[in-house]
């Protein structure tokens, strides 16, 4: 319907292999950017920036980690939250040995110690597959939430056992600790998402991207045609830490403030692969859409209630919160088990197609 | 206007021209074994540069697991192959792939979740060596690799007939056009040596004709060493050079077609099965 | 009679000569686009004029020279298109042909041209050529565009299209003023040359080239492209038979005139997509055309969601109530044009966009009469659909619609510089630039077609209404009478009939007979989809055919049509009394239809009689053997037992009641 | 610091018999729990091919629902039918709302959705019981509380719960009553034909659905049962749900059909847990046991990648 493709020719490959080929969806994505960069900086307050837009931003990328392994390389993984701690301990390490350091940059550095570990445990996926891989990555899980308990080096042998964000600049500009603005946080948050979420769409566009599909839908198959597993898992593994790492250290440095190992326990795993799963394995902008559901929903369910007229306990309210978010996502998981991604392209087929039902 | 003779240089049938040609793989006294059940008993045969050699029996005769040894996914228990002039170490299956060997699957292998042009970009993957980092910039290199190569998948596409498909996802298409995108798959490889498994299989008369007519352009136009396996002996017949001919995981036959034919072993082979 | 718009620019006369002129005013504009290994390849005029160059000396070097015969056989391509304006550029004549004709047709052609060169699109047509050698003795150089397959063929008399140009390039690159000599070789030429020889398929007999200058074809296009404004910027979609007038006119002619793009779509497989695409400002399709897409959207609709065909339907009734009157600038109410453009982004423009007709300026059918209810149902989308009559002897152009005088049951009226009369016979005759040299080595033809003074005859009965508009009634020599008298139009009954979206093709029979009786061919793609939503099973064609529903369901079209012919005073004699489905699809490999898919009737009439007797002789069915001709050129015989149903007719004037209700 | 790793920790145990005895006895009552956590999830994997998450949250669940009950008036007995009566329900409810209309999706879906049933029973569990974790009602139903020291000669004692050798004989009640189920009636067939060929198993009139809201069920009882040893030994509190996990290591050891299988999986995970925790667990600081099971099941799985009792799977193409 809003789909006008004709007269759209495409003259050169660059063109037919573009991320965006069809014009309105070039139209669409300038206006998520514009309301992401201009709009809702000029007209949301800190409680939503804080509270709505830079969580879900963060798990926005975190998903997008997950999904590089998950959904398009075809690996189960449960480790997602204790990659994430992986990058928030380093980077709190990195700024306590780098004080003067670029928290930016720290922060982007910081994942390529998640990627190490993940690739590390990506190794038993060359013989192990399927469930089975998810008991590595649950060793992962439980043996790197220990060793955040276990090292008191990583949070600097603090007495309350957690890593506090301190106070640092950027470019004159206070970016992390407690007095960092809001807006200062989102704007850092939106620009590291945005910029890794676009390199990713140029990866999973290429060889690389294809060879981790490869082995996701036919490994038998990519092995013959070249392929090599271990290579390829292994990358997909680094890459998947990588992206999870530098979520994990965001959540810390423009989010929370301050964390402590149950910040980075089987629930935030769960909670992330939900968001995939929801969203839809194997697509970017489905990372966006369940985390978006994943997080924004429990948040406006809060306020239900209070909306409603009804003044219920806040514990009451969490219970229901978290029941219906159960409910929900069996329910989405009937509807459609590939997830928003596809309700959407669905959705888009329709538009494209309209009037006509195919 | 006699001015046309078409005289094609038709590949050599008799088997004593076919001798003084390359061998491009030979197999030698070649066994396998599954937990003690034999699979493949003693085979030897040789396929050689340019010929489409036929590789054909009842069921259960060891045919798949004869290319599964060829491509080194299965590692014969006794036995050497030797390949281009080489005895083969123990390989991975990735390193046949590097080596210019392709196969298509008895049970169509396509990537389901990509469209058909992917599934034979895929195809060049071994071609394609620009790193990680090029792949995130994306402009430049990357870029110019991918289309570079999307120039030969799409001399592929238009050789195979299958241009009004190519942004489809393959899990949508019919059979018989799968198969045709598998066989794309791997010419994208520009194998030395071509596999197919049953290349006909579920497919109707008329599919099985075009499929007929791809197989022997290959192997003219491109000049790829083409071994397949085929149930259907009509097709096999007017399609190879030459044939071997498997029996409960035994060589029972070997040459060309018409030879082949008239074996008694043959015959009694195949009677044995429809009795 | 040498019309205004050759007088402004005499210059360029030939299309050698305006090639050159458009690389040097257009040069980066794109001449030519293909849509080839997936994405359009595109040809800028000046890239255009040195590939035609390289071709041509290219082809000079291989012995072609002027007067000499070259046929072109394939698809459209940018390559073929090129190599006709190559040849002329030598002063040889191009000659077209229809590249899916079986080889007998096609080697009567090639042998009746005397052509000596041949550039084909593949190895196909190479076969077919090369198998005709007995037949084409005059026939002495191949030159394919597509490699594929033939590179173990003998080579001596054998070239591909880039090896000949490629020696064109050595030699202008060897000797650089050949380039100069080649422009001062069709700078000579004159507008009154032969440009191109066209064979039309014609109903009957054996096919008649003929042969059209640079005039009639250079004056014809530029009035066209005057009177629909059309200029550079046009994008047209290649993808009628380049043997066909109307595709060497709006293609060729047309395009090199006012020097818009020309865009060859990737195979007939993939035309809706690359339409789509493309989007053409400037289309012409025959009616067929129309109705089949207008098949598809309907058949498509079916399957839609209750709420969106509620809609559909709601704003399609907007669309026939004041469609057309907006189109035509005419005087609507506020209410209606807010619900029109309403309907505009509901409907309207997702429909033009799906069929890739949004960017259509001015669209062109003709060839057969179009249905009014599909002609109106394009119009009411706010196309600016027209009709054109014409004909190859004419470089197409005879009548047009002008904007804003559109009327479903004319043609239009004289296009720019053409001259139309009424001969006594009810014929339709014209004279204009257009008008073609003389058939080739059939001058018995010629002479009874064309009269000394320039008229031609064209074959159709009409009349010119009191408007000033051409209107059409039959071919003249098919308006026959009943025994009784009544007058009978046989192509009006089959129009009728095919204006129904179920049935594809009817052959009407009454001439000198008692009554007037019909064949029908369904068509498989509406009643297909009929029978899927109704559970109907069917393994074939045939069966299909001969099912009781199918037979019901047309029995109800066949009496819409004789209430309609009932309410005409002229036509309510000639009400249809028996019909019969036929078991197969006419076909014109088995010759019932010609390449243009008209209806071979007296072909029909004979291969068909005992079906026709049976319609005249009562009985409620026969059976039938059939030999049939498969695409591969395999003969088989299909049987059939075939019904026959008997109609009730209705008295004159009684339909007008009921069609009220 | 070799002698720590390699030497000491057997020294240790030769010289202290007690001890190495005493946490034996720890371990394997560690492992009986997770042998019975882990056959939750073997009887629905064995006849739905869903690896139920779930498992953990019912466990807490059951016992929750016991003790709240309770906490009510109802008397124990009384408390414990009607449990027994609301994981009926949980198992049909679970059957027509989540699994009928998953049936044939991919293993991940499935396994999403139990996750996702997870959350909802942590929630109505919190939403009706309240978040606070609950002493397991022992003594009302009649179990055993002391226990027993037996001296071993002049080189200390061991001491026994008596609930400890409750949970052992429990379990070994509940496996022999479910291999009689199995082995003996008639549903217990069409489960074990349901595993095996799920055509087969409609072909002979099975109906599916009945037999995923029985094993479902059945999860529940053996889930109930899991939940009174646990709470027993501990307290009932949602912290259970982390335990569950345990039985991933512990089916991959046994497969993940097998119900004997479970059993020796447990038992090897209870005791290499243990044993690792309180010899080698001090070298690195302690609290090993959160991670020991699965190092272990990986360590496994990457020399027998189909599990202990699986058969060797050929990859065909």
């Amino acid at each position: 319907m809003f789909y006008r493709e004709a007269g759209q020719f495409k003259t050169s490959y660059k063109a037919d292999q573009a991320l965006f080929p069809i014009l309105q969806d070039r139209v669409g994505l300038a206006v998520i950017l514009i309301t992401a960069f201009a709009v809702i900086p000029a007209l949301a307050n800190d409680f939503f920036l804080t509270s709505i837009m830079i969580p879900f931003l963060v798990f926005s990328l975190a998903a997008i980690g997950l999904n590089i392994l998950t959904g398009f390389c075809g690996q189960l993984s449960l480790g997602t939250g204790a990659f994430m701690g992986v990058g928030a301990y380093a980077a709190y390490k990195l700024t306590s040995i780098f004080p003067d350091a670029n928290v930016i940059v720290m922060v982007l550095l910081s994942g390529v110690f998640s990627a190490a570990i993940g690739a590390v445990f990506g190794l038993p996926s060359l013989r192990i597959k399927g469930l089975y891989l998810a008991v590595t990555t649950l060793a992962a899980q439980f043996f790197l939430e220990w060793c955040f308990i276990r090292i008191p080096w990583l949070y600097n042998y603090n007495a309350s056992g957690a890593i506090e964000v301190p106070r640092r600049e950027v470019f004159g500009i206070i970016a992390t600790g407690a007095e960092a603005t809001p807006l200062a946080r989102y704007f850092i948050v939106l620009g590291i998402t945005v910029l890794i979420a676009f390199l990713m769409a140029n990866v999973l566009r290429g060889r690389i991207g294809r060879s981790w599909m490869m082995i996701r839908d036919m490994d038998i198959a990519a092995e013959l045609m070249g392929i090599r597993p271990l290579q390829t898992k292994l990358m997909a593994f680094a890459v998947s830490s990588y992206i999870c790492g530098v979520a994990g250290a965001m959540m810390v440095f423009f989010w929370l403030n301050a964390a402590e190992p149950s910040s980075y326990s089987i629930r935030l795993s769960f909670q992330v692969l939900f968001m995939v799963i929801l969203g839809g394995l194997g697509s970017l902008g489905g990372a966006f859409m369940g985390a978006a559901f994943i997080w924004i929903l429990p948040v406006i369910l809060k306020f239900v209630p209070g909306l409603l007229g009804f003044d219920l306990a806040a514990e009451t309210v969490e219970h229901a919160t978290f029941m219906i978010v159960g409910a929900l996502i069996i329910f989405f998981l009937i509807v459609e088990p590939h997830g928003f991604a596809r309700l959407w392209q669905i959705a888009k087929q329709k538009l494209r197609v309209w009037p006509f039902p195919y | 206007m006699n001015a046309f003779v078409t005289e094609k240089t038709l590949p050599p049938a008799d088997a004593k021209e076919a001798a003084e040609r390359e061998v491009l793989l030979r197999v030698d006294n070649v066994s396998l074994t599954f937990g003690g059940v034999k699979a493949i008993t003693d085979i030897s045969f040789d396929i050689q540069k340019g010929e489409i050699r036929a590789i054909i029996g009842p069921n259960g005769a060891g045919k798949t697991s004869m290319l599964n040894v060829i491509n080194g996914f299965y590692h014969p228990q006794e036995g050497t192959i030797t390949w281009q002039g080489q005895v083969r170490r123990k390989m991975k299956p990735y390193e046949a792939a590097s080596q210019g060997i392709a196969r298509t699957f008895q049970n169509v292998a396509l990537f389901k979740g990509m469209t058909t042009l992917d599934n034979i970009m895929s195809g060049r993957s071994l071609r394609m060596h620009k790193n990680f980092f090029w792949q995130l910039l994306w402009r430049g290199p990357a870029e110019r690799e991918e289309i570079e190569h999307r120039r030969k998948v799409e001399d592929i596409i238009d050789f195979l007939e299958i241009q009004a498909i190519r942004k489809t996802p393959v899990g949508r298409l019919p059979y018989g056009l799968q198969k045709r995108v598998e066989l794309g798959r791997a010419l994208a490889m520009e194998p030395d040596l071509l596999l197919l498994d049953e290349p006909m299989a579920g497919m109707n008369l008329e599919e099985k004709e075009d499929m007929s007519r791809f197989i022997i352009d290959v192997n003219q136009e491109f000049g790829t060493t083409i071994a397949l396996i085929e149930h259907d002996m009509g097709v096999v017949m007017d399609l190879s050079d030459r044939v071997v001919v498997l029996d409960y995981g035994k060589k029972i036959a070997d040459g060309p077609p018409e030879e082949v034919q008239a074996s008694q072993a043959v015959i009694d082979a195949y009677l044995g099965v429809s009795h | 009679m040498v019309g205004s718009a050759s007088a402004s620019s005499r210059e360029e006369d030939t299309f050698p000569k305006i090639l050159m002129r458009n690389a040097q005013v257009f040069g980066d504009r794109t001449a030519f686009r293909e849509k080839d290994f997936g994405i359009w390849q595109s040809w800028t005029w000046t890239e255009v004029c040195e590939e035609i160059r390289a071709f041509s000396i290219g082809l000079k070097s291989l012995g072609l020279k002027a007067g000499d015969k070259i046929a072109i056989v394939g698809a459209n391509r940018p390559r073929l298109y090129w190599a006709m304006v190559a040849a002329q550029a030598l002063g040889a004549v191009p000659v077209p042909v229809y590249s899916d004709s079986v080889a007998e047709e096609m080697a009567f052609v090639l042998g009746h041209a005397e052509v000596t060169f041949a550039v084909v699109e593949d190895q196909e047509q190479v076969d077919k050529l090369l198998s005709m050698a007995d037949e084409v003795k005059s026939l002495s150089e191949i030159i394919y565009d597509e490699p594929r397959g033939l590179r173990d063929y003998d080579h001596a008399h054998l070239h591909s299209y880039a090896s000949v140009q490629d020696k064109g390039r050595e030699l202008i690159s060897a000797t650089p003023s050949l380039a100069a000599d080649w422009e001062a070789g069709f700078r000579a030429a004159k507008g009154s040359d032969i440009a191109v020889m066209l064979y039309t398929s014609g109903t009957t007999g054996r096919p008649k080239g003929v042969m059209l200058s640079f005039d009639n074809l250079i004056i014809s296009a530029r009035n066209g492209n005057k009177f629909d404004h059309l200029n550079e910027t046009e994008e047209v979609l290649a993808y009628l038979p380049m043997a066909w007038i109307g595709d060497h006119v709006f293609s060729l002619a047309q395009a090199f005139t006012a020097a818009y793009c020309v865009n060859c779509p990737e195979s007939m497989d993939t035309i809706d997509v690359d339409r789509l695409e493309i989007a053409p400002t400037y289309f012409f399709a025959p009616p067929r055309v129309f109705e089949n897409m207008l098949t598809r959207i309907m058949v498509r609709m079916e399957d839609a969601g209750k709420a969106k065909r509620a809609m559909f339907d709601y704003f399609m009734d907007v669309a026939r109530k004041v469609g057309e009157k907006i189109l035509n600038g005419e005087k609507v109410g506020l209410k209606d044009r807010v619900l029109y453009a309403l309907g505009e982004f509901c409907v309207y423009g997702p429909l033009k966009n799906r069929m890739g007709l949004t960017r259509m300026k001015v669209g062109y059918t003709a060839g057969e009469a179009i249905g009014p209810e599909i002609f109106q149902f394009f119009r009411s989308l706010g196309l600016n659909l027209k009709q054109l009559y014409g004909q190859t002897e004419a470089s197409v152009y005879i009548t047009l619609q002008p904007d804003g005088e559109i009327f479903g049951d004319t043609v239009g009226k004289p296009a720019p510089d053409v001259e139309l009369k009424i001969a006594e016979s009810g014929e339709v005759m014209y004279r204009s630039p257009g008008v073609f040299v003389g058939y080739f080595k059939n001058d018995e033809a010629t002479a009874s077609t064309k009269t000394p003074d320039g008229w031609v005859h064209t074959g159709d009965a009409g009349i010119i209404a009191e408007n000033g508009h051409l209107k059409i009634i039959d071919r003249a020599k098919d308006v026959g009478k009943l025994n009784d008298g009544a007058l009978f139009a046989p192509k009006y009954i089959e129009n009728k009939l095919k204006f129904f979206p179920n049935i594809k093709e009817a052959v009407a029979f009454g001439h000198e007979k008692d009554m007037v009786a019909v064949f029908i061919n369904i068509d498989l793609t509406a009643v297909g989809s009929w029978a899927e939503r109704n559970n109907v099973n069917y393994a074939s064609y045939q069966e299909l055919a001969a099912h009781r529903d199918v037979y019901g369901m047309i029995e109800s079209h066949v009496d819409q049509v004789n209430r309609d012919l009932a309410r005409e005073p002229m036509m309510a004699g000639a009400q249809i009394k028996r019909f019969l489905i036929l078991h197969k699809e006419l076909d014109a490999d088995d010759g019932e239809l010609t390449r243009t898919q008209k209806v071979r009737r007296s072909f029909i009439a004979e291969r068909y009689g005992p079906l026709i007797d049976a319609l005249y002789d009562g009985s409620t069915s026969k059976h039938v053997r059939t030999e049939v001709t498969y695409e591969d050129g395999r003969k088989g015989t299909i049987e059939a037992t075939v019904e026959i149903r008997e109609m009730t007719t209705h008295d004159a004037g009684a339909g007008v009641q009921e069609a009220a209700e | 610091m070799l002698y720590d790793i390699f030497i000491d920790p057997f020294v240790q145990m030769y010289q202290m018999p007690d001890f190495f005895l005493q946490v034996l006895w720890e371990g394997f009552v560690a492992g009986i729990l997770y042998a019975l956590i882990a056959l939750g999830f073997v009887l629905i994997f064995k006849a739905s091919g869903v690896f139920n998450f779930a498992q953990g949250i019912m466990v807490v669940f059951a016992g929750l629902t016991l003790v709240g009950l309770n906490e009510n008036g109802v008397p124990a007995y009384l408390a414990l039918i009607l449990t027994i009566g609301v994981m009926g329900v949980l198992a049909y409810g679970v059957e027509r709302v989540v699994m009928r209309p998953l049936v044939n999706q991919p293993e991940i879906i499935l396994l999403m959705a139990t996750i996702g049933l997870t959350y909802f029973l942590v929630g109505f569990g919190e939403f009706v019981f309240g978040g606070e974790p609950k002493q397991m009602i022992t003594e009302q139903l009649g179990l055993p509380t002391g226990s027993t020291a037996f001296e071993f000669g002049d080189r200390g004692l061991v001491i026994l719960q008596h609930i400890d050798i409750a949970a052992a004989v429990i379990a070994v009640v509940m496996v022999t009553a479910l291999g009689v189920f199995f082995n003996k009636t008639r549903i217990g067939r069409a489960l074990r034909a349901v595993a095996d060929d799920h055509q087969a198993a409609l072909s002979v009139g099975i109906s599916l659905n009945q037999i995923w809201a029985i094993v479902w069920f059945a999860a529940g009882l053996v889930a109930l049962a899991t939940g009174i040893m646990w709470g027993a030994r501990s307290d009932v509190s949602f912290a259970l749900e982390i335990v569950a996990f345990k039985a991933l290591p512990v089916l991959i050891l046994g497969g993940f059909t097998s119900i004997p299988g479970a059993i020796v999986g447990g038992l090897i995970i209870g005791f290499g847990e243990k044993i690792g925790e309180l010899y080698w667990g001090g070298l690195v600081g302690g609290g090993i046991e959160s991670w020991l099971a699965y190092i272990i099941a990986l360590i496994f799985l990457l020399f027998r990648p189909q599990g202990l009792f699986g058969e060797r799977i050929i990859e065909r193409i």
